[in-house]
């Protein structure tokens, strides 16, 4: 079927909007619920216009009552109903936490499999422009610990806009991650393209000297620093691991089986981090394989400062992805 | 009549305090009546009885300390209440925390050369030893180039067949002859030595192996050597003093870890260790020789394996000479010898006749036993390999 | 399975147990154990060897027809036929 | 069950009978669960609902089959009195496979959903949202069904006490919040935790209807249980029924409680609920004293049968230790 394939360019925020739509339109019993969700069209804009679409009933705005709400999410979800609970961001879903981990997560476990909860939680998260420390967290980290969950992170368009419509198929809570940092950036997308699943990582870009492995906010970082490498002969290879929890480690194993390195690149804190139970794993698994220690780039241990220059050198910049590959390979 | 136990008030309760029993000795008492207070860490706590009947015997005084589960008294039932079957309660036994003896981790003496995984597998995979290479990777470390490098450039020299002279091995056999050197003077030095040696007839014991060796595959086919060692640490069993250790007093051991003198191609011996001999079985023991010759061979033995020998073994395999007086390994006080195994006239109740025969050696340290224990020692291995069935 | 690639498979596994020698300069008649110096313990990883390249087995009552390189190539290929 | 229809049904002898049974099951099962536990047959908590056995009888007569129930740790009883067999709770307390929630909860996470039983819950007021979500889908399904929630009065200092009726009450959800205000929060008593203690008084601030009635009169707590159902399934609004009453154990078996004093305990003793109902039915001659002795055996013989049903039942196979964290397809 060779038809022309369709491109259309579109911002991470349209790519959000048209996946909740879709879902909204696809079944009766979704509907969303979360703070300005409503009349004030989202406090980043993404769900404008749906009240006007949806009505009050599909489209409800909540008071500033996180476990409240979140766990009358988890009730609506017990009780028949697809919810999608957002919580603005996820510096404020730490109120939600117990809700999260002690009943969403556990219910299933602790009633010897009788009650599931088909749940899906959006979560603004990372760095957006100079917000501070309260608002700029990157706590995929957190949510990627606990057994129960599946914890999804957006780091493409594609998957901005197809990830929803999985995860609301899936009948255990769905953690999903979307990136406040770059709601504004436009990029060319398949119109048809559809996104096939939510339970596998996926190699965005093919190489053979070095694996670089990332999710979220640093795909689009790392792709860029591939680019820059390519020019001075340095082959990587580019995956986003999109599921943080349960984890597709066969990628990434069989990438670094083939060539041998492997750099992990995240915003969020450096300890107990995604990135070091990758590296473990790796280790683990692919010890023989390795011609050179794992290395990582993860966001520095400090709360977010809110000027520019400082906050740009708390997280892994497109530059030092690309400083970091050439010392490893070249090493002279 | 029916025990009145220490209740079980937590999963972390461990034991009670009978501070005041609140009935008597005949008392009456019935299901939910308060029988006694207990102290425990959480405070004074009422103690209810689940039984109807009479006290018999208040057995524990008011002020004692008790663990849970303790019999503090006894109640006659007046007569069987509706609850006939009496469930066993489980003996509560405080979880002692199991106690690991300190395990002496002694430092790791080999020198540590640092390769990348991939470049160490390479490395062996090809048979070369890792000081042959200079690492180009992080601070010194050996990658796969490296490997690669030294790969190509042996394949150029195997071309023109001429044999590679780096000095590097010749250094490294130096190493190890002056280690011997060392040890092998400081035992002589110490060690007052006697020497002993006693001829033994291997006919029944090469006949039981080729018959063993006919129903195993190749892969797992016996050497001789494994009936001497499996011998000796069945025969020590009886001669606690020879597989010990002297350190200003005689001082057995426990295991039975024979040294196993491994010679290595270019000159040089090691001694790796065979772990508790004595429970191994023949194939067992076979399959150990399979991994500590070849390891040893490649200098892959960690120092562990090489310092907790109690007693050492050394064997000149077949085409060697006729007895070895060994010298002893410090600080063990024996060291025994097998020569090869030759065709020897042997006399026996007066026939004489032609057999398969091995001059067995043991030299000991006089500080630690006589020559007596030794040449015991000599005819109960003599005795146990006529019967190798049972070894 | 002819001659010559026995004899190539027979002076690879040598070199495997005895990297230190020289098998390809074995004549046909030397004992190969006394000229390379290989001791019982290799001789048994030679043939197990042997058995796992070339499938054929060598009981412990052969090993006499086996100590010369002429005597070996001949015994294998009358095992191999 | 039976089925209380939506006009407050007068006890008639039937079902009079019945709720004394209930309350004496819920009452013996309870001491054997003391004492198992002191066998240490029955580990980690327990917490005993001896003396609010009137509180769970009388609210969840007013309920339907579909109606949903959440309940706390202290629950035995209102599973029992929802229709949850002794012998498979008894079993779940044991940690057995055949327990109702398999093993896995244990005294404090009991759930059927056969009974719209939602646990056992632990976390202190963590299941009054999950009860506001469940109202709220029952709505927007414009089902009849309706959700009732019981916690002690040391939930009602949670924030989410705030958040839940808030929703509630903002939604207009048919939900029933169930304030069983036995006067301690474990070891702390009412006036150290509330500022204001008559807790009924705090639904007022969410324009929610509320009420308080004496726990321990089980004929009190049917009248007020039916009508506060009847508005909330009608008004399909949410209703605050406050129950005072009292425990006569501890919090759990491993507490001294020096926080209260025995003549307190003897004083709300002699209001015990059981006793007192039973006067009533021995007034109305719908009893007599022999038939409640009969009754007592038929109950003892039950809770051992749920003993012996306990200790015959199975460990979960190792092998099964990941099952149940996510759904198997």
């Amino acid at each position: 079927m060779e038809n022309p394939v369709m491109n259309t360019t579109l911002t991470y925020r349209e790519a959000l909007k048209q996946g909740i739509r879709e879902a909204l339109q696809n079944d009766k019993d979704v509907f969303l619920m979360g703070e300005d969700v409503g009349r004030y069209g989202g406090a980043f804009a993404v769900s404008k216009g749906l009240l006007q679409e949806f009505g009050e009933e599909r489209i409800m705005d909540v008071p500033l009552s996180e476990s409240g709400f979140v766990g009358a999410g988890i009730g609506a979800a017990l009780a028949g109903m697809k919810p999608i609970v957002e919580v603005m961001t996820v510096n404020f879903s730490l109120l939600a936490m117990d809700q999260i981990v002690n009943n969403a997560a556990t219910l299933q476990h602790m009633s010897g499999g009788q009650l599931h909860v088909p749940l899906v939680i959006r979560m603004g998260c990372g760095i957006s422009k100079q917000l501070g420390a309260q608002h700029s967290h990157s706590w995929e980290p957190f949510y990627a610990h606990i057994p129960g969950l599946v914890v999804l992170s957006a780091g493409t368009h594609e998957d901005a806009r197809g990830m929803l419509r999985l995860a609301l198929l899936s009948p255990d809570p769905v953690v999903l991650f979307e990136y406040t940092g770059m709601l504004n950036l436009e990029k060319e997308v398949a119109v048809d393209s559809d996104i096939l699943d939510i339970s596998k990582a996926k190699v965005l870009k093919k190489g053979k000297d070095i694996t670089i492995i990332t999710y979220g906010i640093g795909v689009y970082k790392c792709l860029d620093a591939a680019a820059e490498l390519a020019t001075v002969g340095i082959d990587a290879e580019v995956i986003d691991l999109r599921v943080l929890r349960p984890l597709d480690e066969f990628t990434f194993l069989a990438s670094v089986a083939k060539t041998h390195r492997a750099i992990i690149v995240e915003d969020a804190w450096r300890s107990v981090s995604v990135s070091s139970e990758v590296s473990a794993r790796i280790m683990e698994k692919t010890f023989y394989d390795l011609d050179a220690p794992v290395l990582r780039l993860c966001g520095i241990e400090v709360p977010i400062p809110y000027p520019a220059h400082l906050e740009e050198a708390a997280v892994p910049q497109i530059q030092d992805i690309v400083n970091a590959v050439k010392k490893m390979i070249h090493h002279d | 009549m029916i025990e009145f136990l220490m209740p079980s008030l937590g999963a972390d309760m461990e034991d009670g305090t009978l501070i005041e029993w609140k009935k008597r000795t005949g008392d009456s008492v019935k299901r939910g009546d308060i029988i006694a207070e207990v102290e425990t860490q959480k405070g004074l706590i009422e103690i209810e009885v689940f039984d109807e009947g009479i006290i018999e015997k208040l057995l524990i005084e008011e002020g004692t300390k008790v663990p849970v589960g303790t019999v503090l008294a006894l109640i006659d039932p007046i007569e069987v209440s509706l609850e006939t079957k009496k469930e066993k309660p489980i003996e509560l036994h405080p979880i002692q925390e199991k106690t690991t003896e300190g395990i002496t981790q002694e430092a790791e003496r080999e020198i540590h050369i640092k390769a990348s995984p991939l470049a160490k597998k390479m490395a062996e995979d090809h048979h070369i030893a890792l000081f042959q290479i200079k690492g180009s990777g992080f601070d010194g470390a050996i990658t796969k180039e490296d490997v690669e490098h030294v790969i190509a450039q042996r394949d150029v020299i195997d071309k023109e067949k001429t044999v590679i002279e780096t000095e590097k091995t010749v250094a490294s056999s130096e190493a190890i002859r002056a280690a011997i050197a060392a040890a092998m003077s400081k035992s002589n030095r110490e060690i007052p030595h006697y020497y002993l040696e006693k001829k033994i007839d291997l006919t029944k014991a090469l006949t039981w192996l080729q018959e063993a060796n006919e129903q195993r595959k190749v892969q797992s086919r016996l050497l001789p050597v494994v009936l001497f060692i499996k011998a000796i640490a069945k025969t020590l069993l009886d001669f606690p003093d020879l597989n010990a250790i002297w350190d200003n007093g005689l001082k057995p051991k426990k295991d039975i870890n024979i040294g196993f003198v491994v010679a290595l191609h270019n000159g040089g011996i090691m001694v790796p260790a065979i772990h508790q001999a004595d429970l191994k079985t023949v194939d067992e023991i076979m399959q150990t020789l399979n991994d500590i010759i070849p390891r040893a061979r490649a200098m892959k033995l960690r120092s562990s394996e090489l310092s907790d020998g109690t007693i050492t073994l050394t064997s000149m395999g077949d085409g060697g000479a006729d007895a070895v007086f060994g010298v002893i390994y410090p600080p063990q006080v024996a060291i025994i010898g097998f020569g090869s195994i030759s065709e020897q006239p042997f006399a026996e109740n007066g026939m004489l006749g032609v057999r398969s025969v091995v001059n067995a050696t043991l030299a000991g340290d006089h500080r630690a036993t006589d020559g007596l224990t030794g040449s015991q020692f000599l005819n109960l291995l003599a005795r146990n390999l006529q019967k190798p069935e049972s070894l | 399975m002819n001659e010559d690639e026995i004899k190539k498979n027979i002076f690879q596994l040598l070199k495997k147990i005895a990297p230190d020698t020289e098998p390809s300069v074995l004549k046909p008649d030397e004992n190969i154990r006394e000229t390379l110096g290989i001791d019982s313990f290799d001789a048994l990883q030679f043939i197990i060897a042997l058995n796992e390249k070339l499938g054929i087995e060598i009981p412990e009552k052969d090993y006499g027809k086996t100590n010369t390189l002429s005597d070996l190539l001949s015994y294998i290929m009358n095992k191999i036929k | 069950m039976l089925q209380s229809d939506i006009k407050t049904v007068q006890i008639n002898e039937k079902k009079g009978l019945l709720l004394l049974y209930q309350m004496l099951l819920i009452r013996r099962f309870e001491e054997k669960a003391a004492e198992q536990y002191s066998k240490a047959k029955i580990r980690g908590f327990l917490h005993l609902y001896i003396g609010e056995e009137a509180v769970a009888v009388g609210v969840i007569q007013a309920l339907n089959d579909d109606d949903n129930v959440l309940a706390t740790y202290r629950e035995h009883g209102h599973a029992l009195a929802r229709g949850i067999d002794a012998d498979v709770i008894m079993a779940e307390m044991y940690g057995k496979l055949e327990g109702c929630s398999r093993g896995r909860g244990g005294s404090m996470h009991l759930f059927d959903i056969s009974k719209n039983f939602f646990g056992g819950n632990a976390i202190v007021c963590g299941h009054l949202p999950i009860a506001v979500g469940m109202a709220l889908a029952s709505k927007k399904q414009k089902k009849t069904n309706i959700t009732c929630c019981f916690f002690g009065e040391g939930a009602a200092a949670e924030g989410e006490f705030h958040e839940a009726l808030n929703l509630a009450a903002l939604w207009k959800v048919p939900v029933l919040f169930v304030c069983e205000n036995n006067l301690y929060a474990m070891g702390t008593a009412l006036k150290y935790s509330h500022a204001m203690t008559d807790i009924e008084k705090k639904g007022t601030t969410y324009g929610i209807e509320s009420a308080a009635v004496d726990g321990m009169d089980l004929r009190a707590v049917i009248e007020a249980a039916n009508k506060a159902v009847k508005k909330v399934r009608s008004e399909e609004k949410p209703y605050l029924l406050v129950c005072n009453t009292y425990r006569f154990r501890a919090h759990s078996m491993f507490d001294a409680e020096l926080y209260r004093e025995k003549t307190e305990v003897d004083e709300w003793k002699k209001r015990d609920p059981i006793p007192q109902y039973q006067q009533f039915l021995l007034q109305k001659g719908w009893i007599s004293e022999s038939e409640i002795e009969l009754m007592e055996q038929k109950i003892e013989h039950k809770i051992q049968m749920a003993v012996d049903f306990a200790e015959a039942g199975t460990w979960e196979p190792l092998e099964q230790l990941t099952k149940f964290i996510y759904s198997e397809k």
